[in-house]
């Protein structure tokens, strides 16, 4: 066991403060590595200390292994904090670590390998027991048929050797399936010399669901699920926890096969299992494991009372875990909304600028993460969110009103966000009922006009 | 807490424009702001502004700007482990009152047993070996300081 | 009826950000009556609209009524709301809103009269069956023991035409009254000219506990109790609610004594009875009734989800209340920490000045009621609060380890505050066990310097 | 949301005041800030600096200060209502171009029905009557403008 005295924390943000956050309280001194751009950031401001890693774009900063590593050691730390997103899950970082005697705050380079491509995790998920979405290779008509009797309707005919959708077809009936098979074969031998095509289950009406996983490498918890199901572009919008409507078995379902999966790769730090919900079959199919904290765990952490980034340093701190599944008793109802700088009447164009307010109300039951303050700069060079509001309620209908309340009371001026867009999907009759898949919010956008 | 922003420093060089003024210099905590008109200075004529990095934080700026001590400013290209030295115990690179041009190589900085040798970027007279020998800099930090010629 | 649109805020720091909290969630314009000193203040930043009333000092300002009612009428508000301090439980306030049509967010005129002075509010408490500190008037010497029986020992005997502690004598037991008595009444009688002497209960081990009202002049509610007796020269520093090991009993006589002194005197607005707990005696005495929002409301609203600045207003706006009784339901525990600007190693010097840095961390369970901002002015006028940290727990455990934690985290910089001193209360064993009384906070003081 | 605090004024007209500068005049959004050295301006002198009252807010200031149109401010002594003239259709007390002494009542402002007669406080001629008729006025918000004798 190796407690860590000083975290170097590569990342900017809201998950800087979240991690500076958690290290004060932990009596963890903070540097965080910023880009030139950041360095009079919330997150600078409140690190013990900051280090310039580089200029504004995030390939001469962020993304710098060697400089990270190089500023980490240069000022004393023994630990390094990835955030999400830029180095999060690159094994190249983690690998760097182990060489430069740093503890790195995330799963093992072996994890992340095992998590790494989309291939390699389905294989992991097949051989761990975790259903994936059916499907198989077809090399000739006569097997396919044979196929889609698993498969099911509708299904998708891909090109083997293609990719990016190109030349995907749908097909939702056994009588439809040998012309459109035909068409497919004929088409991938012309486009890439190869007739071989995969027929997949199409989830006509899928939810995104996924499961929190805390684990030492040998004890293996879930911190129950979120469902993420309001996306725009497969950017997440609004998450929640837990997935309303879903039925027990499922729920119960799915938490068992995150562990499944985790164990199964001997996963060593926090973790998310994302999976797709087929809700019309009751079914669900593993999509990627995320090794690392993930924006929306706020949600997971209001239910629960759990500090998720807190557990993460100790297990990487080699504690083994106190804690056991049966004392993770979530209680009540979570829902964040990502605000970011965007303007949703001009295709949620990014809107960088100067804010001139930045004011949270202090309400019963929300927490506001934002590395947001009056003069604070949001630079182009990268997302565009602004805080993430996480409203708590005895139930869900208190959470998404308590959420309301924090939209209408909230002052952040200076810079246009994507504010109406989220009230719009918190008074929408369809997001209230609960249970939306994945393409609702497709639907809702055409809508606005007339409400905002 | 005092911080200008870019705007305000727009501003303010609009209004030293149209002023008769041919040198200001402005210092408020943190900041400090100095504007010569060109052709006044005795040193080398000041670029329009440096990038409107928030000038609140301890960071000193990267571009070459006129130091109150006169001379330009070489500040690291990147972060690393800035050396004097080619290897331990050899000569400095330079040492003050060298005369270099833009090309002498002034230091290494070291990141990831790679070394990035650093031209003085500026022909002129070593005044200051500022950032100490082993130590890590910031991308940005002054290394050293040279009259230029 | 009289829904209110436009609402004059005639006060100034926290609670003026707290009264605009609920306004905009309420949608009610908000006007700020500021003072020069505090026109830059988030206040005046977060209200629809800020007038300047006057000079830096409050009588110049803040304790103007005509000015305010002027500045009310003149931005075209509809009512005014006090806040606490200043001009909160004026009666004269109260009666010039009426004249000028404008509705008072706070009781009626008679209710303030009737709280006004400690002898008025006694005698109503007594017609209500309300216990007051036992004790009476004695003109000789042989009346005097026969009264001590009822009062009991330690008691305290006054002079009935002095005042201010003035001659005042402690007697423990009926050996020593006769002597104590005739000594008295011969000071008094050659200080005053007036021998009278008044004995009083001397409570030894007292808490005070004060229990929220909530009346529209017909339906009287109670919202529980809070214990407020952490306390340094009869200023509050540190409230929690429930009040701890308080017994059942105690607690249903502390609310019914309130409510039927509510009742009493026809109370409409929001209101707290503040008791005297006797803890040897198990007994309680009235102490005053605040006819406003108190500065520890927090504690009340954290435990019972309630919005106590919204019931103010709706039952200003003469709505009947449709909360009940049995609606409020505690739950969890709640305890509030008031930081201040003031200098605890040099006697609690005030420390006003520009505050560099003021952020407080989102953690979950933590609400943090503050006008602070980076850059935030703390003027030396007016009293020395910058904030109060309400954290909520399942226990009285998990609500004080959330606030140390808060307390570790939080970041208030360029000013020196009483911190320290909250540190130092939160890990003290006595404070953790609960149910200290008034005189805790000196004992605890002197030992202050060999800890912080 | 640029703030100068009050030791950056400070610091400011330390630097003015060694320097050999005449004037500066400062605009940074809501802020305007001019300094002219004693002597150089053809107004009246400036005082030293208004209080530091935070120059974020909308709010104008109390002291007589240099207006950019020239000219000085009289402030609202108190929050009231702000009348021209004695009682409604009355002549006002002052218009522009009318020479008024430091004791000449310039308007009347009304709280609670009690009426403050308000003198100029300065000689002068009225250049112009600022605040509206009937209208709520702030605290050390503008009333008239004088251009002093």
């Amino acid at each position: 066991m190796a407690p860590i005295k000083r975290l170097f924390i590569a990342n900017r943000g809201e998950i800087a403060v979240r991690i500076i956050r958690t290290a004060r309280a932990l009596g963890i001194e903070t540097v965080l590595g910023v880009s030139r751009a950041d360095s009079g950031s919330l997150g600078a401001q409140l690190a013990t200390r900051a280090v310039v890693l580089g200029p504004a774009p995030s390939k001469d900063s962020y993304l710098r292994i060697g400089t990270v590593i190089e500023a980490a050691r240069g000022t004393g730390c023994d630990a390094i904090h990835p955030g999400y997103g830029f180095l999060s899950e690159n094994r190249e970082l983690a690998s760097a670590c182990e060489t430069a005697g740093l503890i790195f705050v995330g799963p093992t380079p072996d994890n992340l390998t095992a998590v790494g491509d989309k291939l390699t995790a389905r294989t992991h998920a097949q051989a761990a027991g975790v259903p994936v979405v059916p499907g198989g290779t077809v090399t000739q008509a006569e097997d396919a048929l044979a196929l889609a009797q698993t498969v099911g309707f509708p299904l998708l005919i891909k090109a083997v050797a293609g990719g990016g959708g190109k030349g995907m077809k749908r097909v939702d009936d056994a009588a439809a399936l040998p012309a459109q098979l035909d068409l497919a074969m004929a088409e991938a031998e012309a486009a890439f010399g190869d007739a071989r095509v995969y027929l997949e289950r199409f989830v006509t009406v899928g939810r995104h669901v996924e499961v929190q996983i805390i684990s030492d490498g040998v004890t293996v918890l879930h911190a129950g699920e979120r469902d993420c199901s309001v996306q725009r572009r497969y950017q997440k919008v609004v998450e929640e926890a837990p997935a309303p409507k879903l039925p027990a078995t499922l729920r119960q379902g799915l938490c068992d096969a995150a562990v499944r999966y985790a164990r199964h790769i001997g996963f060593r730090s926090l973790g998310t299992v994302e999976f797709l919900v087929d809700v019309e079959r009751h079914e669900f199919y593993f999509l990627e494991m995320n090794a690392r904290i993930q924006v929306e765990h706020p949600v997971t952490e209001a239910i629960t009372g759990l500090d998720l980034v807190a557990a993460q340093i100790a297990i990487a701190e080699g504690r083994p875990l106190t804690l056991t599944q049966d004392a993770i008793r979530p209680r009540g109802h979570a829902i964040e909304c990502r605000l970011n700088a965007e303007d949703i009447t001009r295709d949620f164009a990014p809107c960088p600028g100067r804010v001139t307010q930045a004011w949270f109300p202090p309400l019963p039951g929300l927490r506001v993460d934002t590395h947001m303050v009056p003069g604070a700069m949001i630079p182009p060079f990268y997302d565009s969110m602004v805080a993430k509001l996480i409203a708590w309620g005895e139930t869900r209908e208190q959470a998404i009103d308590r959420m309301l309340t924090a939209l209408d009371v909230c002052a952040l001026e200076g810079v246009v966000t994507n504010l109406p867009l989220h009230r719009a999907i918190l008074t929408d009759p369809a997001f209230r009922a609960g249970g939306v898949d994945t393409n609702y919010l497709a639907g809702l956008l055409p809508k606005l006009g007339d409400r905002t | 807490m005092a911080e200008l922003t870019r705007t305000d420093i727009e501003d303010i060089l609009k209004l030293i424009d149209g002023s008769d003024f041919d040198h200001l210099k402005l210092e408020m905590g943190e900041l400090k702001l100095e504007l010569r008109r060109r052709g006044s200075a005795p040193a080398m004529t000041a670029p329009p502004v440096p990038a409107p990095a928030p000038v609140s934080a301890p960071v000193t700026v990267a571009a070459p700007v006129t130091a109150s001590g006169g001379g330009a400013e070489i500040p690291a290209p990147l972060l690393g482990t800035f050396w004097h030295a080619p290897r331990p115990g050899a000569e400095p690179f330079v040492k003050p009152g060298d005369v270099v041009t833009a090309e002498t190589v002034v230091g290494i900085i070291e990141v990831m047993k790679l070394m990035n040798s650093i031209p003085a970027g500026i022909a002129g007279t070593v005044l200051e070996v500022v950032a100490p020998n082993g130590e890590l800099v910031e991308h940005g930090q002054t290394l050293i300081r040279i009259q230029p010629a």
